[in-house]
């Protein structure tokens, strides 16, 4: 998020979409009913009138997989009523920016787009430099080459109507979304957005936050109290992981994961670290030397030299795409032999559960660490297999629970909290922290033998605290690590006119070099552990006083990567000299005498007219007109891989850039087709379980509150199928079918999107075949099919059928 | 199922009958202030703690008497939640205290339809080697021209519902490997 | 005295209450089933291991279409009918507001549970020692100074705990300062001599699950005119009786004498 | 009649008795071992079902004879009916066993009834109930004593019965208006009216009554009074629950009214039915002169009740077609319409065969009403009606073939009706 929870209080309008907040985030409704009582409005946009819909102010229904649609009218809106914050568009995008002759848009396709590839050569997606390399700029926005003006022609073709003609929604209704949204231009109003899983599981999933972005930019919400865009996550620390980058493209720190091209240090430096030479722009990730080369040190140590790139050649170059759908489809090919599982269950969780399971059976050995015994884990013995064809060795190995450990969890909001062992781990059960540091000590021993390429292992910096031997009584010392992370110098260094002594704890990430003196595990969260003993970690405080500007910041409770910063992009919360928009709810602000920023950590020292305030961006701006992403610089509505309707937009169906895994690999990935499977079907969650349900279904409070899994369905389709609250169903899709409850309800309406009217059912998808609470996975249903950019899954819309389960008399 | 423990008002109700009976001859129904109650938390260590379930990050309060947990609530202190609690946050307790939780490492023969119970002596070297077998069998040097050195047998999921610091070790512990299909949570 | 203000309007279902209600009592749960009732309501209803209860209700809320939440749960009435009518004051209402029951003293006559106007206390029926059972508003955390356990948990502040005065006169100013979102009635303020738990609805109560016809007057107020002439009666027929039996003697005693006489005679 | 003790043995008659009672008895376990929902269809919507209707509520009433006829008897002079003064008190000490053994069935946790003499709260009629029903059943137990001490030829006892009785009565009744009222003055003052009654009789004052102390009876009116009208006031607590029919601030003066009623009616019907058992002759004469009182205290009933329902403005019910109404027209013309016109001549009072139809109406109406007050009136929203499940019904028959069984014993084992005229005429 860039914002953070307690931040929605100081919102004027809140827009919950693409989010069942009151079901996924039950405590973010804390803040969000605050500001209500405030008088603030609260937007609900839903293809079901949900909990969350029943605080809502204004509800509007979508069909699912129609978000680019909605909120393109809505930046149409906008532009047509001039309803935009001008001087912070035209101080700080790049709205001004002249957008090169040859980049063009015709029906559907942006300039440069190879059908066979099905990718774009995005060469003509730039600006137009002028002399010194500067993009030509027009501050009256009037040039017809700004990328204004072709905002402008762009989104002038989602009129209100076509929009509710594609998303089904009522007119009314959506006018008074856009109204009420776009009257937070003004300077002195403010609106958070707020997405989840709802906004990203399609296959134009980051397109849709795209789409979120241009507007918030537009309307200058940007840095603001109360403003910004806030993905809700789901984990307690799938913010944490993701930046320990625990995906295959990430390294920690979201430093790029090295390719097959980078063979050299050198080499991966050219390739991602970005050039500007506007004076103004910040362009922090310059820096990328420091992280990459602070990173390989904290890993390989005095092995990490000049010559091996400081520990740059250990690392692997992958090629292509490895992400989720492309590792199960390889297992399914029988590429991949090993898999180690911490605390996932992909075989709820991930999509085409037949596909993915039929994959697990290929495997050799399977390690899963987790606190009950998951789907996943029991594979072998899962309804309909036969455990003797199955031949994969299983470790389950006994993890504790959060309350039997020490360490810390970043929650969406980025704050980075430190959390107490209560009890020690019942039975044999350890920590992760335990299991990998004896994993990692067992491979060393293997590999000190010999072995392929052992030098990265046996190389490898491992030593926390617990001893040579593996010892089930011994737990390694959270605190080193958590030191590492935060990084420290290996020889004595001066820096910024400050000397450090070898072995000081790095104060910032201001102070990492790039000459391999100093070794940092995450260059983000430099500055969580400052010192060497335990009074020093930043992320155990808890000291409630807030902040001089009293918008619920808290800076002194626990830690917040960056920096402390609280709200992400601040500057852009002050005008050009440095005074807030809002002065009612100011983030930071310049104090001319002192010649320091108050409040808020400020995106950098620099007084305000110094640097562009967006200083992650190369240029400073923040960008409307976005090069960076792989299917347009501007999101374009197109339809889901399997939709009931023809894309009225344009003649593209489906999102030109995404992968399609069932050209070249149909085997157990086919497209349901409109006239086998009418009727649209997503999937969502439940307050009282929580993802693949491993951690709830086996609790039994939760599993009283929700023992079932169950359909909900409109009354128009159920009475159209002879269904009933309470009947058995079973929902087929090209792929799997399921069987469970139906529970017939009005919230659920259908969709009149123009002469069609389109049926749509949704499925609770945390249960499976283990557990207290069991039930078919929805995941039976969705398919192998992913975003343009990130591969996420399409789990939100799809085709599917549904048909009373004849019992038979 | 006693609804206020049973010993708490044998020793109150003893109390009243011993004095009620004749001695007091006019009784009042409505009692003055009343006795301070026990309180299952009372005389327990405390300990502050994150909720393992969504993004939210609220806090909690884990009280322990005799190395058990005996309560688990919501942290008022916490400038989020200010000590309310979700169902699932509502329920740590029983994550906490709950016999399907896994205490023993388990291992599957290839085929068996059961698991049998094992030590960690015996585990971790077993898997260190497979590792070892697997990554030496399927590790790929050089693709063409260029040096990959990536482990392409071996995958990793998993890591949303771990601290940073465990996070941290995995994505070290992996990379040394040589794994690139390595992925969580965050992107299904 | 110490009451709950429920402003259904603010709850959005989380059903951290009612988890929280287990917790900190210690109930185990239910075995349930999906059944195609209201919404994700379950259990179906309170029982002997689940003192409070979220009701999903779908309801026509003015223009538009709404999901309304009810809390089922024992009223902790001012007068309690269940106090009023259990022989052995196993349940007793306590100066700081809660409703407590003393296992010690029960019976199991069950007569709290046809007095009860809210029908909300439950029994064990298949076990071979048997109790009532219902929510206690968390008295042993209320008498040391906290909120119960299911208030502490909301996190919308649909759960509001503090004095009933205070309470009383919060909730109407939030009716008078939005009326079109209030029904115009605070349901628990005046219902049997008013109670200890308070609810705002947006719609109808009977829509939640409560009942809403019922008299003003506290139950016990209804038995008190045939349990006040007791002592009354005792002595009134103590000295009626008494002079009954001493005229009857008199007359026997005469007539014994007559009868005595004519024997004599008859000698 | 001393010696031989008669042994009970299975007849044809009696056959069905044995055989209701053993039943009830393995109902009685499975109840106790696998909690009341195990053999009723008790809910929690309707916690209270056919054991407080018949057991309870219809018990009591069916006992009432006892106080009637022993107050007539040996308070208000009335020796002509001495006869029926030994069997109506028999009738009602058993009758007040089987009400203690049927609530101990209904009640959850029968073993903790002690707790009511210890935790007072006099605004619940339950607990008067209970402390009226356990100082009646006492003073049942002492007026029965005498017949035991014949059986045994205890004569010595006779004497030690008759100068402690009164004592333990005063105490009795001092401490049930302690309990009741929890005011010092009004126990006092009900202390000083028995003791002064006690001293007049001992002083000569007052001839005391050689067969029965006068306090004894005067004790067993006043608890009866006093507890026949509360089983009414049980149910003043649910006004919104009792079908308006039946909900009245009155009930007490129903209850006792109607208990008056089915206590004669019982004390006719008992009479007649085990002279024919016994082979004996009914002392018709005698129930001539109950018979005339019943139209008398019918007629007062049907005018109170009917005229009470017009006053609630609950008349327009008795019109609809539904159970409420079937129900209360048949309580009325079966319990009161057709007794008050059977006992109108005085043929019919005299005939042995009317009387004993007579009564069995009179009876039977208590019986529904009391059965109607608890089940048909009750309705509870959300809850499916509650009707008996036959387990209820065997266990209620078990318990009471079981009362009647042994009252047949000591009928047959002790003086009850030898009618030798009183010992110290």
């Amino acid at each position: 998020m860039t914002n953070h929870f307690i931040d929605m209080v100081n919102a004027d309008v809140v827009m919950i979409m693409g989010s069942n907040t009151a079901e996924n985030h039950p405590i973010a409704t804390k803040w969000i009913t605050r500001t209500k009582e405030r008088g603030a409005l609260i937007l609900n946009v839903d293809p079901r009138f949900t909990r969350t819909s029943t605080f809502a102010d204004v509800y509007c229904k979508i069909r699912s997989g129609t978000d680019i649609a909605f909120v393109n009218g809505m930046i149409n809106y906008a532009l047509q009523n001039d309803f935009i914050h001008r001087e912070y568009v035209v101080k700080y995008t790049n709205a001004p920016c002249i957008i090169r002759e040859d980049f063009t848009y015709t029906n559907g396709l942006f300039s440069g787009y190879d059908p066979a590839k099905r990718a774009y050569d995005k060469t003509t997606w730039a600006y137009e430099l002028d002399g010194d390399g500067l993009p030509r700029r027009d501050e009256t926005l009037q040039d017809p080459r700004c990328v204004y003006q072709l905002m402008k022609t762009f989104f002038a073709r989602y009129d209100p109507d076509t929009v509710c003609r594609i998303t089904g929604s009522p007119k009314d209704d959506y006018e008074k979304i856009c109204r009420h949204y776009t009257s937070t231009w003004a300077p002195d109003r403010v609106a958070t957005w707020l997405y989840a899983m709802g906004t990203t599981q399609h296959t134009h999933g980051t397109q849709n936050i795209r789409a979120y972005s241009v507007l918030q930019t537009l309307l200058g919400n940007v840095g603001l109290a109360g403003g910004g865009i806030n993905a809700l996550r789901g984990e307690s620390n799938v913010q944490g992981s993701t930046d320990m980058g625990l995906l295959f493209h990430i390294l920690t720190g979201y430093l790029g994961s090295p390719t097959v091209p980078d063979q050299k240090l050198a080499d991966y430096l050219e390739r991602l670290v970005p050039k500007t030479r506007d004076p103004n722009s910040a362009n922090w990730w310059g820096n990328y030397p420091k992280y990459i080369t602070s990173l390989t040190k904290a890993w390989w140590g005095e092995h990490g030299t000049p010559e091996n790139g400081f520990g740059f050649d250990y690392l692997p170059k992958a090629a292509g795409n490895c992400s989720h759908i492309s590792l199960f489809e390889a297992m399914y090919e029988g590429k991949i032999k090993g898999l180690f599982l911490f605390g996932q269950n992909p075989a709820v969780g991930g999509p085409n559960s037949n596909k993915e399971r039929a994959a697990l059976d290929k495997l050799e050995w399977m390690v899963a660490a987790d606190l009950f015994e998951t789907d996943t884990s029991v594979f072998w013995k899962r309804p309909g297999v036969n455990p003797a064809d199955i031949k994969t060795e299983v470790f389950l190995l006994p993890a504790c629970s959060s309350v039997e450990k020490e360490g810390s969890v970043s929650s969406s909001g980025r704050w980075v909290q430190w959390r107490y062992g209560a009890v020690k781990p019942i039975g044999d059960s350890r920590s992760d922290l335990w299991i990998l540091d004896a994993l990692a000590k067992s491979l060393k021993e293997a590999y000190a033998a010999g072995g392929t390429f052992p030098d990265p292992i046996v190389k490898l910096n491992w030593d926390y605290g617990s001893g040579r031997e593996i010892d089930a009584h011994k737990e390694p010392d959270v605190h080193l690590v958590a030191r590492e992370v935060n990084g420290y110098f290996l020889a004595d260094k001066v820096v910024n006119e400050k000397s450090f002594k070898k072995g000081d704890q790095v104060p910032s990430f201001a102070f990492l070099q790039d000459d391999g003196s100093t070794a940092c595990g995450c260059w983000i969260y430099c500055g969580s552990y400052t010192g060497p003993d335990k009074k020093d970690n930043k992320m155990a405080r808890r000291d409630r006083t807030d902040a001089p500007n009293k918008i619920g910041l808290f800076p002194n409770w626990a830690w917040c990567w960056p920096v402390n910063r609280r709200i992400i992009y601040n500057r852009a919360s002050c005008d050009p000299r440095g005074r807030p928009w809002d002065p009612k709810r100011w983030v930071i602000r310049w104090n001319a005498e002192t010649k320091k920023w108050e409040g808020d950590v400020p995106d950098g020292p620099w007084p305000p007219e110094e640097k562009h305030p967006f200083i992650m961006r190369p240029d400073g701006y923040a960008a409307l007109f976005a090069s960076a992403l792989a299917d347009g610089p501007f999101p374009e509505h197109y339809e889901p891989l399997e939709s009931p309707l023809r894309n009225v937009m344009s003649g593209q169906q489906v999102n030109p850039a995404i992968k399609l895994w069932h050209v070249d690999k149909p085997d157990m990935n086919p497209i349901g087709d409109v006239s086998q499977f009418p009727i649209v079907g997503t999937t969502y969650r439940v307050s009282e379980h929580w993802q693949a349900g491993a951690m709830t279904r086996n609790v039994p409070w939760l599993c009283e509150l929700m023992p079932d899994v169950f359909v909900e369905i409109g009354p128009a389709l159920a009475k159209i199928r002879g269904i009933k609250s309470g009947d058995r169903v079973i929902v087929k899709s090209a792929r799997g079918q399921m069987e469970a409850y139906a529970l017939v309800t009005s919230r659920f309406q259908r969709f009149h999107c123009g002469e069609h009217v389109v049926h749509q059912i949704g499925i609770v998808w945390h249960f499976g075949y283990a557990g207290l609470a069991t039930g078919d996975s929805a995941n039976l249903l969705t398919s192998h099919i992913g975003d343009a950019n990130t591969m996420i899954p399409e789990y939100k819309a799809f085709l599917c059928n549904v048909e009373r389960k004849v019992v038979p008399a | 199922m006693s609804n206020l423990s049973r010993r708490e008002f044998m020793t109150l109700s003893g109390a009243t009958t011993g004095g009620a009976l004749l001695a007091s001859l006019a009784l009042t129904t409505e009692s003055a202030a009343s006795p301070r109650l026990a309180l299952k938390t009372d005389g327990t260590t405390e300990t502050s703690t994150i909720c393992p379930y969504c993004g939210v990050g609220c806090g909690l309060i884990v009280s322990v008497r005799d190395g058990k947990v005996v309560n688990i609530e919501g942290d008022p202190d916490h400038p989020v939640n200010e000590g309310s609690l979700c169902s699932k946050g509502m329920a740590l307790f029983q994550i906490a205290v709950n016999d399907r939780r896994l205490q023993k490492v388990r291992y599957r023969a290839p085929g068996s339809d059961q698991w049998q119970e094992k030590p960690w002596e015996w585990a971790l070297p077993e898997i260190a080697n497979r590792v070892k077998a697997t990554r030496d069998a399927t590790f790929k040097a050089r693709d063409g021209d260029k040096t990959v050195n990536r482990t392409e047998g071996i995958a990793g999921l998993g890591g949303a519902a771990l601290d940073n610091e465990e996070c941290y070790l995995w994505s070290k512990l992996a990379r040394a490997l040589g794994i690139v299909y390595l992925e969580h949570q965050a992107r299904i | 005295m110490k009451a709950m203000l429920i402003d259904t309007t603010r709850c959005v279902g989380c059903r951290g209450c009612q988890v929280a209600c287990k917790q900190w009592n210690g109930l185990p749960a239910e075995e349930t089933q999906f059944f195609g009732g209201a919404g994700y309501q379950n259990p179906r209803d309170l029982s002997s291991k689940t003192w409070t209860l979220l009701t999903y209700n779908e309801a026509q809320v003015g223009d538009h279409y709404d999901w309304v939440y009810g809390k089922l749960q024992c009223m902790h009435c001012q007068e309690p009918a269940c106090a009023a009518s259990c022989p052995t004051s196993a349940m007793e209402k306590l100066a700081e507001g809660p409703v407590v029951y003393h296992t010690s003293r029960c019976l199991g006559c069950r007569y709290c549970m046809l007095a009860c106007p809210f029908q909300v206390i439950r029994f064990d029926w298949f076990s071979a020692n048997p109790y009532v059972s219902k929510c206690t508003m968390c008295a042993d955390r209320v008498l040391s100074g906290q909120e119960p356990s299911c208030v502490k948990s909301c996190p919308t502040d649909a759960l509001v705990f503090g004095d009933r005065e205070i309470l009383v006169a919060e909730a109407h100013r939030r009716i008078e300062e939005n009326p079109r979102k209030y029904v115009h009635h605070v349901f628990g303020e005046r219902e049997v001599g008013g109670t200890c738990v308070l609810h705002l609805s947006t719609v109808p109560f009977e829509l939640l699950g409560y009942r809403s016809d019922l008299p003003e007057k506290s139950l016990r107020r209804w038995t008190e005119p045939a349990m006040k002439p007791i002592p009354y009666i005792v002595a009134g027929l103590s000295l009626a009786l008494g002079a009954v039996a001493w005229i009857v003697s008199r007359r026997d005693k005469r007539m014994v004498e007559k009868w005595v006489k004519q024997v004599k005679e008859m000698q | 009649m001393t010696g031989a003790w008669i042994k009970p043995q299975i007849t044809r008659y009696n056959a069905v008795l044995y055989l209701l009672a053993a039943l009830g008895f393995v109902l009685v376990v499975i109840r106790f071992a696998g909690g009341i929902g195990r053999v009723s269809n008790l809910n929690d919507g309707y916690p209270w079902g056919f054991w407080i209707g018949l057991d309870i509520l219809a018990g009591i009433a069916l006992a009432a004879g006892g106080f009637i006829v022993a107050g007539m008897v040996h308070l208000f002079g009335a020796h002509k009916y001495h006869a029926l003064a030994r069997p109506a008190i028999l009738t009602a000490f058993l009758g007040y066993l089987l009400f203690i053994i049927g609530l101990a069935i209904d009640l959850g946790r029968p073993w903790m009834i002690w707790q009511v003499l210890f935790h007072w709260n006099h605004s619940s009629p339950m607990f008067e109930v209970s402390w009226c029903v356990t100082m009646y059943t006492t003073v049942l137990l002492l007026e029965f004593l005498p017949v035991v001490f014949e059986r045994f030829r205890w004569r010595h006892l006779l004497g030690m019965w008759h100068n402690f009785v009164p004592w333990a009565i005063i105490l009795m009744v001092t401490l049930f208006t302690l309990a009741m009222s929890g005011s010092n003055v009004w126990t006092l003052l009900v202390f000083t009216i028995l003791l002064l009654w006690e001293v007049a009789m001992r002083t000569g004052l007052m001839r005391r009554d050689a067969q029965m102390p006068v306090l004894l009876v005067m004790a067993g009116i006043i608890f009866s009074t006093l507890h026949q009208s509360s089983l009414g006031s049980l149910l003043l607590i649910i006004p919104h629950k009792l079908h308006p029919l039946w909900f009245t601030p009155v009930v007490p003066v129903f209850f006792l009214l109607s208990a008056i009623m089915i206590g004669v009616g019982m004390v006719i019907f008992e009479n007649i039915v085990s002279a024919r058992v016994h082979k004996r002759k009914p002392d018709t004469h005698l129930l001539a002169g109950f018979a005339r009182a019943l139209p008398v205290l019918l007629g007062l009933y049907l005018l109170i009740k009917v005229g009470d329902i017009f006053r609630t403005g609950a008349a327009e019910y008795l019109f609809m077609f539904n159970s409420a109404a079937i129900g209360m027209w048949l309580e009325l013309v079966v319990g009161v319409m057709i007794p008050l016109v059977l006992f109108m001549t005085t043929e019919t009072r005299t005939s042995e065969k009317w009387l004993l139809r007579g009564s069995v109406f009179v009876v039977a109406g208590g019986i529904i009403n009391r059965l109607n007050t608890v089940i048909t009136a009750v309705v509870v929203e959300k809850w499916a009606p509650y009707h008996p499940s036959w387990m209820e019904i065997a266990i209620s028959l078990g318990v009471l073939s079981g009362g009647i069984l042994v009252m047949d014993f000591i009928v047959r084992n002790f003086p009850v009706f030898d009618d030798r005229p009183a010992l110290a005429r």
